[in-house]
């Protein structure tokens, strides 16, 4: 079922229909599909990104039913990849997407990347992030990243051309495994807003519009609604 | 010495070192971030990234009157 | 499946246990299920709010497609809160429900809120919000309202004494029914960013926790990354 | 009459009533809000929040120099 022309309806005027054209034949890759990556692929999906690989190794546990848009409680146990495809292919059948239900590392993850237009860090290790950063500007492509902790959480653009992680989380060989979230666990409405800053900043990379948080950290506090956008470079 | 004041945020877990005074903090001049995190007994490594008015600074920095500083620690969950 | 301590491990040590219990025994009515409401009630359903009464006499279109998260392709044409009532189940078989498929109006609105500590407005019509307002100062309890349209968003709280919307859309009898989500349409990424708001808002409000947006706006727009928070009082 | 300058941000479909300069907008001393809304050709009834410095205004406030002005449309979608 595509629902013809009544599916984007509500995307206007806000997308123009030669946006939406151009979004359709977009490719994007979303890398993790837990807290993050199953809002932002959800979302692009509905905004109309027409192709997507969704890459995680990993099965849900009970303990990402608290904020993982993509777990629910009969499917716990099960792959998480296989779980996006089906909840897209439910919420937006134009969208062709390959499911990867299998951990990247080095030696297959520019393979996944390589003729993409994006791709999205939803990983939750520091160190997946720079093994990710190092395929990607192998492969030329930009990074839309987000990270979070708690009620906390954080969103930066890098294209290939940039330093990006390390004005981030420091130079390689002084890296934690984890941020403070193994401290702070992290809540579903934090997950859900940062995704959305992520999926938005996607549609912005993709459309080439709107100020981009390229080289810049959009820092989101939901205790005290602190929303502050720093300059990296 | 002299006496300045600076306006401090400390985000998330950090936010357990904060002194009184947050908004209107009094340091001695030519005190840098890092005697700051010192003074503030953070502990090291806890912080993660230092903007200073809207940009991200080293802990080298000397602060000036007046400037807003962030400590951020390190954020990775996905 | 309650899937026991392991549910909510996550959410520690950001929200305390006894906070959590105190979500466990909260009660919030949901009034529209489009855009917002779909996003507001997942995201309290996995943190743990314990009742929740969820309210729309409509059922999806295919325009809803776009961004409403409770619509898949499979529910066009049937009702929201029966969509509501079922996605809560699977994703929190925990949490009590009270789907009721019918539009709220004067005369049944103060019965189904009368005795929640919360209602959220997600409603599409600003007529309504005023209708919700009346109910909820008789009702006695606070009202966390958000609205969009494109990629912008705005959030608030007020409290029965509180002036609430006038201090928003204005006084009464100069009212348009709708603002300028009629010509802008509604994204996705900005209906979850701005659901993601109100249920952080809703969680700060029954824990009294946080810095809550009483009498405050919280204005975003996504094209230029911009959140600001306006004094209204 | 003197002139002053105010920094302007004209929201969501406002947008396209932004002037040249909106950083750093020139108007007469003792233009109110109203008629800088008149100046700019917004239709009436188009702007639904005036917030003058982070603070709700009415269309009847005098604009001082160094304002920040934003001008926001009715929103109430769902």
């Amino acid at each position: 079922m595509c629902m013809g022309s009544e599916r984007y309806a509500r995307n206007f005027d806000t997308l123009t229909p030669t946006e939406q054209e151009r979004l359709s034949s977009a490719r994007v890759v979303v890398l993790g599909l837990g807290g993050l990556g199953g809002g932002v692929c959800e979302m692009l999906a509905r905004t109309g990104v027409g192709h997507m690989t969704l890459i995680d190794g990993d099965v849900f546990e009970a303990s990402n039913l608290n904020r993982q848009l993509l777990c629910t409680e009969a499917l716990v146990g099960t792959s998480k990849a296989e779980a996006a495809k089906e909840r897209i292919c439910a919420v937006n059948s134009l969208v062709q997407i390959t499911a990867v239900a299998a951990y990247a590392d080095k030696t297959n993850l520019l393979d996944m990347i390589t003729g993409s237009d994006l791709v999205v860090d939803c990983l939750d290790s520091i160190h997946g992030r720079f093994m990710l950063q190092d395929a990607a500007k192998k492969a030329q492509i930009p990074v839309v990243a987000g990270a979070i902790a708690g009620v906390s959480g954080q969103v930066t653009v890098f294209f290939p051309e940039d330093k990006g992680y390390e004005l981030v989380y420091g130079k390689r060989g002084h890296l934690p495994a984890t941020g403070i979230e193994l401290r702070t666990g992290n809540i579903s409405y934090c997950a859900l807003m940062v995704s959305a800053v992520q999926a938005s900043e996607c549609i912005k990379v993709l459309l080439n519009r709107g100020d981009i948080l390229r080289n810049k950290l959009l820092i989101m506090e939901l205790w005290s609604n602190s929303f502050e956008i720093m300059d990296l470079a | 010495m002299a006496q300045i004041k600076i306006e401090l945020k400390l985000f998330v877990t950090l936010a357990e070192f904060a002194p009184e005074n947050t908004d209107n903090f009094t340091v001695q001049e030519g005190t840098t971030v890092e005697m700051l995190i010192r003074e503030l007994k953070i502990p090291e490594n806890a912080v993660k990234l230092i903007f200073v008015n809207g940009k991200k600074q080293d802990a080298a920095y000397v602060l000036k009157s007046g400037d807003r500083v962030g400590l951020f620690p390190p954020v990775g969950g996905g």
